[in-house]
């Protein structure tokens, strides 16, 4: 047997004791497992980091994110990342229930993990996501003058934060050369229309694409 | 005094404030100021420890918020004539981090930018061209041809 | 002490380690990444270099008149990554290696590239176009029998039309042969 | 002065302290000249970039990722590259997989001589710290001639790497890397014996195994307590498992072992190198690149200064929709409580400097 399924069962085993849920496992091309696993509620977190420390698993980090893109969502879910040989295993957390988007608060994990303390006191700072029973609740890294939950206000995103400084300096670059470009709305770098699907797959060799103005047709002069 | 400075060149000293830089401006900055590949001796320039000595300041990172008004205090305690250089594009423009929501550069904004040395990062060599162009700089202000008095040169937080 | 001489001897030897620059000119490898150039010949403005750039130091909009478009590339905000350099499909930008940048502060704005470049008009209809450039023609003809080099000035729908037309002439004479 | 001592105090150190390359700040409460209590404040160096990445696309964030941090840059790009191509089911091909090996080879050369110089810098053995950087400029020289850059490579891209290495070019990687090893083993020696050296940092900031494990440790650290953690070895990527290499292990667990592990370290890269340009097939540089299809993946790499983790969540456009990286610096500087635990005062910036802390890379 293999360790890549040696702690593959191990995980699986202990996880489907403590949760009640099948871990869903994926590979990469080495053959390193990625286990998938989503809770039903943070009650179920206790258990599940129990568990896993009990079986000698290391908390990677976790990532707190909003499920959805858009203006209105708040959907927050936080994905528990766990390393046990060349096994990753990720249990995400939703935090909302069924008709109600307000983020509940999760149990701390610090009592089987030490190195939880930064990763939540993190996305306490940053998602604005409470926390149960943290030795240490402090901020990290965010500037007491910025609010908690940046991340989480920020993804939903206007250009607004984004262009405003790119523009500007544009403004100034294009004026250097005599150019006035203040009531443009051309594309000033960094704006990427956001949530517009784009196909990837490159390389574009196959035909650039033009917006052909029509030499016959009369200039709209506006 | 004027003849004094006119027969008596100084060397400028340097000094270097990282305004949340991801470290690859800093590490040239070191290299070109400590080891003797580059030797920024040579020039006439050495590096010190506090700003109070400092003629020239180098300054590199997109200024976060958290460092601003600390990057702030030392620039004010650097004595006048100084010279500032702003060292790769993170100072200058806020190159790839621009609109992150704890950045407050580009630099400018609040200090007055003598010199600029674009790259990400710039090579010694780059720097160093750059150390030039702000002794030259401060050694017209010390003998009153460029303009950079006090009163000028205020720095503002908003 | 016999130690002490082996390194001083050894040390002598190599010379000094110090780069002559400002001196003399430093050495500069070519594959250096220093300020992009663009050749104004090859590019079509299919704005791939702008979607690829992370500092946003790329910009291209048309001009007043609409016969063509201003590519701008501002050096102070390039984080020299050569991603336009390998994504671009003519090969229209390279990077030099000149890394002579240190300016001061009037010049900020001005440390910028700028180019204008025209549309022409096609052959067929007369729209504002590209020329296609040859190298790229090549590829997406590759399969092709016929010639396609005098389709290079016509807009991709009238090339197309032409293209399929020439295809099908050539494959009756073959039919025929 | 006589009044201070036997008193605990509060000394700050930082954020501009000169001995550090980055913003750092510390309240350490000193009972003499004995640390007895230690308080990072950090955050100087957030520049918000996972929110950036957010509003950047799947191209663009190689870049920006690069940029996390300028001594592991390749390392960043890599992780987020191979993360895509785990979420995608991209396969890289073996040319680009053993050029991307490369890279980051040659990045940890220069990482690791960098650190153990600061480490002769800090401790005013000045001829020793210009002796090392100037070895390290070999390296330097070697990036800036094959990759066009001394800090950030540019070498990866989704799917494989931007610049193929030919023949010419190896050929002048394998005569630096003769140069570079000459001086490797007169450099080690020195570090190994020199009794001003060790009296400064053997016994020092001493991180015993089990707290090790505790703070859940990688890298360089973790290996200087005699933790044998190595992703190369431990979750197999690139063309690791076709390569050679040992997991150099010491058991001091002070600066000293974690100083000395970097040394070894350098060695077993210079191999991996020597393996990589005797090996290195023909073929593509990079992989056809699919649509990138909505959903969630990881990777693991060894960062130089350890394990070095990506998470990224993807919509169907080429936005992601969340991206989170994990540095390896980030477990090791929390630890810093447990190594400055009852140090003397002098000795402060030493054991910072002996995990080879990133800010940069920490705060992001």
């Amino acid at each position: 047997m293999t360790p890549t399924n040696k702690s593959n069962e191990i995980v699986h085993d202990a996880l489907l004791q403590a949760t009640e849920l099948a871990t869903q496992w994926t590979f990469d091309v080495k053959q390193n497992a990625f286990g998938w696993l989503r809770l039903n509620n943070t009650e179920s977190l206790r258990p599940a980091a129990k568990a896993l420390a009990e079986n000698g698993a290391r908390l990677c980090t976790m990532t707190a994110y909003v499920e959805e893109r858009g203006e209105n969502s708040n959907k927050k879910a936080i994905a528990y990342h766990f390393a046990l040989a060349n096994t990753v295993v990720t249990v995400t957390v939703p935090l909302y229930t069924a008709g109600c988007d307000t983020p509940v608060a999760v149990p701390s994990i610090t009592s089987w993990f030490r190195n939880a303390d930064w990763n939540e006191r993190e996305f306490h700072e940053m998602f604005g996501i409470d926390i149960v029973d943290h030795p240490n609740p402090k901020r990290l890294f965010l500037d007491e003058r910025l609010d908690a939950g940046i991340m989480s206000s920020l993804i939903p995103f206007s250009a607004m934060v984004h262009g405003a400084a790119t523009r500007n300096l544009w403004e100034q670059v294009m004026a250097a050369k005599g150019v006035d470009i203040t009531g443009s709305d051309g594309s000033y770098g960094l704006e990427n229309p956001h949530g517009a699907p784009t196909d990837i797959s490159t390389p574009p060799i196959e035909e650039p694409t033009f917006t052909p103005v029509s030499a016959t047709a009369p200039e709209n002069g506006n | 005094m004027n003849l004094f400075s006119d027969i008596v060149v100084r060397s400028p000293w340097l000094y270097r404030i990282n305004a949340g830089s991801c470290n690859g401006c800093d590490v040239e900055l070191a290299t070109t100021a400590c080891i003797p590949r580059y030797d920024v001796e040579r020039l006439g320039c050495r590096y010190c420890g506090s700003p109070r000595h400092a003629d020239i300041v180098l300054i590199t990172g997109p200024l976060t918020l958290r460092v601003r008004d600390k990057v702030l205090r030392v620039w004010q305690e650097i004595p006048e004539p100084k010279v500032t250089v702003a060292v790769g594009i993170c100072p200058i423009s806020g190159g790839v981090f621009r609109g992150g929501h704890s950045i407050e550069g580009p630099i400018d904004r609040y200090i007055p930018v003598d010199v600029n040395v674009p790259g990400c990062p710039p090579r010694p060599q780059s720097i160093m061209e750059g150390v030039l162009l702000a002794k030259k700089i401060w050694l017209d202000r010390l003998n009153g041809i460029a303009p950079g008095h006090k009163e000028e040169r205020h720095v503002s937080l908003p | 002490m016999f130690r002490f001489l082996k390194l001083l001897g050894k040390n002598l030897a190599q010379g000094p380690s110090t780069d002559p620059f400002p001196a003399k000119e430093a050495h500069t490898p070519e594959r250096f990444r220093g300020r992009v150039v663009v050749n104004p010949e090859q590019c079509v403005g299919c704005r791939i270099c702008h979607h690829m750039c992370a500092g946003g130091a790329i910009r291209i909009e048309d001009n007043e008149e609409k016969t063509g478009y201003n590519f701008t590339v501002w050096h102070n905000t390039c984080a020299l990554c050569g991603m336009c350099r390998h994504y671009c499909p003519t090969k229209a930008i390279t990077l030099s290696t000149d890394w002579h940048n240190a300016h001061t502060q009037e010049d900020k704005y001005d440390w910028a590239a700028h180019y204008s470049i025209p549309y022409l008009a096609c052959a067929g209809c007369g729209a504002h176009i590209r020329m296609l450039p040859p190298q790229l023609a090549a590829r997406l003809y590759a399969h092709s029998p016929v010639d396609m080099t005098d389709l290079l000035k016509l807009c991709p729908s009238c090339r197309q039309l032409a293209a399929a037309r020439r295809e099908e002439i050539s494959n009756d004479t073959h039919e025929q042969e | 002065m006589s009044e201070a001592l036997g008193k605990e105090f509060t000394l700050p150190l930082g954020p501009m302290h000169v001995a550090l390359e980055e913003p750092m700040y510390f309240k350490v409460t000193v009972e003499g000249e004995r640390v007895r209590h230690v308080e990072i404040t950090s955050g100087h160096v957030h520049r918000g970039m996972e929110a950036l990445a957010t509003k950047r696309n799947l191209f663009q964030n190689i870049v920006l990722t690069e940029r996390v941090c300028s001594l592991c840059s390749n390392s960043h790009p890599l992780t987020y590259c191979m993360a895509i191509e785990n979420l995608a089911g991209i396969e890289v091909p073996r040319r680009a997989q053993y050029l991307r090996v490369l890279a980051d080879e040659i990045k940890r050369v220069a990482s690791h001589l960098f650190n153990v110089a600061i480490l002769a810098h800090i401790i005013g053995y000045k001829s020793l710290f210009m002796h090392v950087m100037e070895v390290r400029e070999i390296m330097q020289d070697v990036k800036e001639t094959v990759y066009g850059n001394r800090m950030d490579l540019a070498a990866n891209t989704l799917g494989g790497v931007k610049n193929d290495v030919d023949a010419q070019l190896f050929g002048y990687i394998t005569r630096s890397l003769q140069r570079l090893e000459g001086h490797m083993q007169e450099i080690i020696d020195i570090y190994a014996s020199n009794p001003m050296l060790c009296s400064r940092t053997v016994g020092v900031g001493v991180l015993p195994k089990d707290e090790a494990i505790r703070y859940g440790l990688v890298g360089p650290v973790a290996r200087g307590s005699g933790l044998a953690v190595d992703v190369r070895r431990d979750a197999p990527y690139g063309i690791y498992p076709e390569l050679s290499f040992n997991v150099i292990t010491e058991t001091g667990g002070d600066v000293h072992s974690r100083a000395m592990v970097r040394l070894r370290e350098v060695n077993e890269s210079i191999s991996l190198i020597r393996q990589i340009a005797a090996n290195l097939p023909e073929g593509k540089l990079t992989a056809p690149l699919p649509v990138i299809p909505a959903g969630q993946g990881c990777a693991r790499t060894e960062a130089p200064r350890g394990e070095l983790f990506y998470f990224i969540r993807t919509d169907e456009s080429d936005i992601p929709t969340r991206l989170k990286w994990r540095v390896p610096s980030y477990m090791n500087w929390d630890a810093l409580e447990v190594m400055m635990k009852d140090c003397a005062v002098a000795d402060v910036s030493l054991i910072v400097n002996s995990i080879d802390p990133c800010v940069s890379c920490t705060e992001r």
